[in-house]
């Protein structure tokens, strides 16, 4: 147990990697085998990411030096600075596994049944195998390099994933802008990698926050970092791909791509707060943060109410969401260099955001398998054309209810617990930014009214007289995301002491950070 | 850096990507931009070469090398993994292409935007 | 299909341009190249093939079933490569010492002994079976698509 | 109390909450149970009235997204005429944002950062 341990951070990555390379062999001998290697697997990296929880909660950071001649051996003796490719994975990239782990389990079990009327089916699961590998390998290395190439591999397969219908013309054009927006920003963030390896001859994120000087250089790549991976997750004013490439994916695609868009997230942060941290003033990044976060709160929340695409429109609200997250951490960098204000109220602020992260992934998830399980059904995304499924698919009604009043921040679902976070905190920042949060929160539950009456509500219409409820395994994967939902809306406390306290520390603690990496000589 | 004896790597580099900015902004044909993303790849690529470059060095191998210095190795293991990865990306940029002109027999990417708003 | 003269230039080119691919595969650890690029240069072979039979001809003698096995198997492979070494840590080098390419080089500057490099031999050889059907694989798709024919799934 | 949860200045505890809302929810049945009880099923009570008029197929009388809060989309025609603008659907003008985006905050942080 203890040996694998040691191991498991590597090998949640590599555990996947095999079986998405074993998978199109199995596929060619059994589906039911392909299937049943694709969900072991992916429940395998799902207990070791758990059970790594565990040992970091224990033991602190867990480093992992490939090829070493001891794995937690990341500077041999007679070196300066690390060497190797070196996975570090603290409380916050940790937290990040969680999600991960939770999202691609149920987005793989929904897509068993819905993906199951498709052909290439073994690819798909290759595919989705491979990108939550990359997914992983985001969250968990730490070197920028490895950044890069997970970042690639997370995006090539997602663009892959999201053309895989090659019938509809939508879904090329979707995967087309999503790898063109994509491979454009991984490239600007390997040039800034290059401008950052230029003056310092480092690559790992340890090493690198160290020796940082924050010279005019350091700030031209913090500059592309921050906006390359603000592309990837898609912040106004750099957005318009996401509603594009997310409403035109199968929909367990896309709750892959939330998570996929989340680790960006976690890059954005790992980049503002250890690679530049204390070194550096943050104010000025922390405040073209908020900015863009209130943006894409505003912009997303009034584009989502004019959708008639139901996933498009479920698309402009992650935009929405994802806003919150950023004026909680844009809060947290703009007072990141003012210890009593960060004591005070920015630590909340990071909290909030990371726990609305958590939260996003699970109600966005949700809403978007549930629009899957409509289209599912009945063949369409146009909401003109919906009208009474409530009728039929009551256990999707209830699910996209519940998922809708999450996102809108209703308590007691877990959406108010981490937005009430994010209110308290920014309320003594600015005032201002908590009343356009609570009015976008507003007009997000206008938005979902909108969905529920004109898709679930109404008279039965006679053409959807034949409608069932979905299969099972559907049903199961939106219970799982459902269940979830219910316990962190009522158990916040639980929540936060437990996974969302730890990462807010970890992710301020620069120096442990560092030293995990620097100082690791056994 | 005082090494390197003229900036003219970097400054090749530099154009490339401006050109190839250019090139993804302004050009509309869908193969142009995909040469456009080629473009940007190879100056990245060119900048990180460039960075392990030192003055009279020669190739990181341990083979029959004469003595002196020698370029830096990690730059050009940046660089492989950096082209192998953008042969992956250009080879499915160009079969998302062939579909979309199968579709919409175009390859304006003006005229590839069914989805807007 | 182009004419006979080219055909048969062709065939007689691709023999030396696969061991040009296999040499550079074979010395990766020791001189330029790898599994990555003497692929590609295997690679550069069968789009000579390709351009000289056309892609209906070639789909015949590689046909994409083949290439999706021995690319899967060259990826496994390698995975396989760097999971054995797990003892110690993953990717570790536990071939050195070893009969089988164990052999340390002396650092600095010498003879390149091929014998040496412990995984990274094998795990070129790994990359390299995957590139060849990987690529060769991209460049058919991509030439059936372009001649319009839909592709099997 | 594993389900509080504090901010500093505020605290929220959804078990409070729920205990808030099943109390509500008793009190508003109870007024719900001081109604009428003559209410029966299927019978001409339980059928559409729309003032005498003949009620139209469900087909037709389903209200469609498009018609959901027209007025609002009416009132607020000048601000989505501006912020449709830069949703072209042109994958070109996706990466003019991106340089703007990186030329503006380079401007913001070479100066002021």
């Amino acid at each position: 147990m203890d040996t694998l341990i040691t191991h498991s951070s590597i090998l949640i990555i590599g555990i996947l990697l095999l079986a998405a390379f074993l998978t199109p062999l199995v596929g060619r001998v059994s589906e039911r085998a392909r299937n049943i290697l694709v969900i072991g697997s992916l429940a395998f990296a799902a207990a070791l990411v758990f059970a790594l929880a565990r040992d970091i909660s224990f033991n602190g950071i867990h480093v992992y030096a490939l090829g070493a001649s001891s794995p937690g051996l990341a500077t041999p003796e007679g070196f300066m600075v690390p060497v190797r490719i070196v996975l570090e994975v603290d409380g916050m990239s940790i937290l990040m596994g969680i999600i991960w782990s939770i999202v691609a389990l149920a987005a793989t079990v929904f897509s068993l049944s819905h993906m199951s009327k498709e052909t290439g089916q073994t690819r798909f699961y290759t595919l989705v195998l491979l990108m939550v590998a990359g997914g992983f390998g985001m969250m968990f290395t730490g070197d920028l390099f490895n950044l890069f190439v997970f970042l690639e591999i997370t995006s090539i397969s997602g663009a892959a994933l999201i053309a895989s219908r090659t019938r509809f013309a939508d879904t090329q054009e979707g995967g087309f802008k999503y790898i063109v927006i994509s491979s454009v920003a991984s490239l600007m963030v390997l040039f800034a990698i290059g401008v950052l390896y230029s003056q310092y001859n480092l690559l790992n994120v340890g090493a690198l926050a160290q020796a940082m000087q924050y010279t005019m250089l350091d700030r031209m790549a913090l500059v592309i970092l921050i906006a390359a991976f603000a592309m990837k997750l898609g912040a106004v004013p750099v957005h318009m791909w996401l509603s594009d490439a997310y409403s035109v994916a199968p929909v367990s695609v896309t709750v892959l791509l939330i998570a996929a868009s989340q680790s960006c997230m976690y890059a954005l942060m790992r980049t503002c707060f250890t690679l530049y941290g204390v070194t550096a003033d943050l104010t000025a990044v922390g405040w073209i943060i908020i900015v863009s976060g209130i943006l894409s709160m505003f912009i997303g929340v009034t584009m989502a109410i004019r959708q008639t695409d139901i996933t498009r429109l479920i698309a402009y609200n992650c935009i929405c969401e994802s806003g919150f997250m950023l004026v909680g951490i844009g809060v947290g960098l703009a007072v990141l260099a003012d210890p009593g204000a960060l004591a005070a109220y920015g630590t909340t602020a990071i909290s909030g955001a990371i726990f609305h992260m958590i939260n996003h992934a699970l109600f966005e998830g949700l809403l978007f398998l549930a629009a899957g399980a409509i289209f599912y059904r009945i063949g369409t995304r146009d909401l003109n054309q919906m009208g009474g499924l409530g009728h039929t698919m009551k256990f999707t009604a209830v699910f996209f209810l519940l998922g809708a009043l999450a996102s809108s921040g209703i308590p007691p679902f877990n959406g108010f617990a981490s937005k009430i976070l994010i209110y308290e905190s920014v309320y003594q920042f600015s005032p201002i930014l908590t009343i356009i949060g609570i009015f976008v929160s507003i007009i997000t539950l206008a938005v979902f009214i909108k969905v529920f009456f004109s898709a679930f509500a109404g008279a039965p219409l006679p053409r959807y007289k034949d409608v069932k409820e979905v299969p099972r395994t559907m049903i199961a994967a939106m219970a799982v995301l459902a269940v979830m939902i219910i316990l962190f809306g009522l158990f916040p406390g639980l929540i936060t002491d437990w996974i969302i306290r730890p990462a807010t520390d970890a992710l301020l603690d620069q120096a442990a950070y560092i030293n995990a990496i620097v100082g690791a000589i056994p | 850096m005082e090494h390197i004896p003229l900036n003219f790597p970097f400054l090749a580099a530099a154009l490339l990507v401006a050109i190839s900015f250019y090139i993804i902004i302004f050009k509309k044909n869908l193969i142009k931009l995909i040469m456009g993303i080629a473009m940007l790849a190879s100056g990245v690529n060119l900048f990180l070469v460039s960075l392990g470059y030192r003055a009279g060095g020669t190739a990181p191998i341990y083979t029959d090398v004469p003595e002196g210095p020698m370029v830096l190795a990690v730059p050009q293991a940046l660089t492989l993994t950096s082209i192998v990865i953008n042969v992956a990306v250009l080879a499915l940029m160009l079969t998302m292409v062939i579909q979309i002109h199968r579709h919409t027999g175009s390859l304006d990417s003006e005229e590839s935007r069914k989805m807007k708003g | 299909m182009l004419s006979k003269i080219v055909r048969t230039v062709a065939n007689q080119l691709t023999l030396f341009i696969v061991v040009f691919g296999l040499y550079v595969i074979a010395h990766g650890h020791i001189t330029p190249g790898g599994g990555f690029q003497g692929g590609a240069v295997i690679v550069s072979g069968v789009i000579l093939l390709l351009v000289a039979f056309g892609s209906q001809e070639l789909k015949k003698s590689l046909p994409e079933r083949v290439l999706s096995i021995v690319e899967s198997s060259g990826a496994v492979l390698f995975a396989i490569l760097a999971f054995a070494g797990i003892g110690t840590a993953f990717f570790y080098n536990f071939l050195v010492g070893t009969p089988i390419f164990g052999g340390v080089p002396e650092p600095g500057p010498g003879a390149g002994d091929i014998w040496t490099g412990g995984v990274i031999p094998l795990m070129n050889f790994a990359v390299g079976l995957k590139v060849i059907a990987g690529l060769s694989a991209v460049v058919l798709a991509i030439a059936l698509f372009s001649s319009g024919e839909e592709v099997e799934e | 109390m594993t389900s509080m949860l504090e901010s500093g200045y505020v605290f929220w505890n959804p078990i409070i909450w729920l205990i808030a809302f099943v109390v509500v929810l008793v009190i508003v049945f109870f007024f719900r149970r001081q109604g009428r009880q003559d209410y029966k099923k299927d019978t001409a009570q339980a059928q559409i009235f729309l003032c005498g008029e003949e009620v139209p197929e469900a087909e037709q009388r389903h209200i469609r997204a498009d018609n959901i809060y027209w007025g609002l989309f009416e009132t607020l025609k000048g601000y989505y005429d501006q912020v449709l603008r830069p949703h072209t659907g042109i994958v070109n003008d996706y990466i003019l944002w991106f340089v703007a985006v990186i030329a503006i905050s380079a401007i913001i942080i070479l100066i002021a950062g």
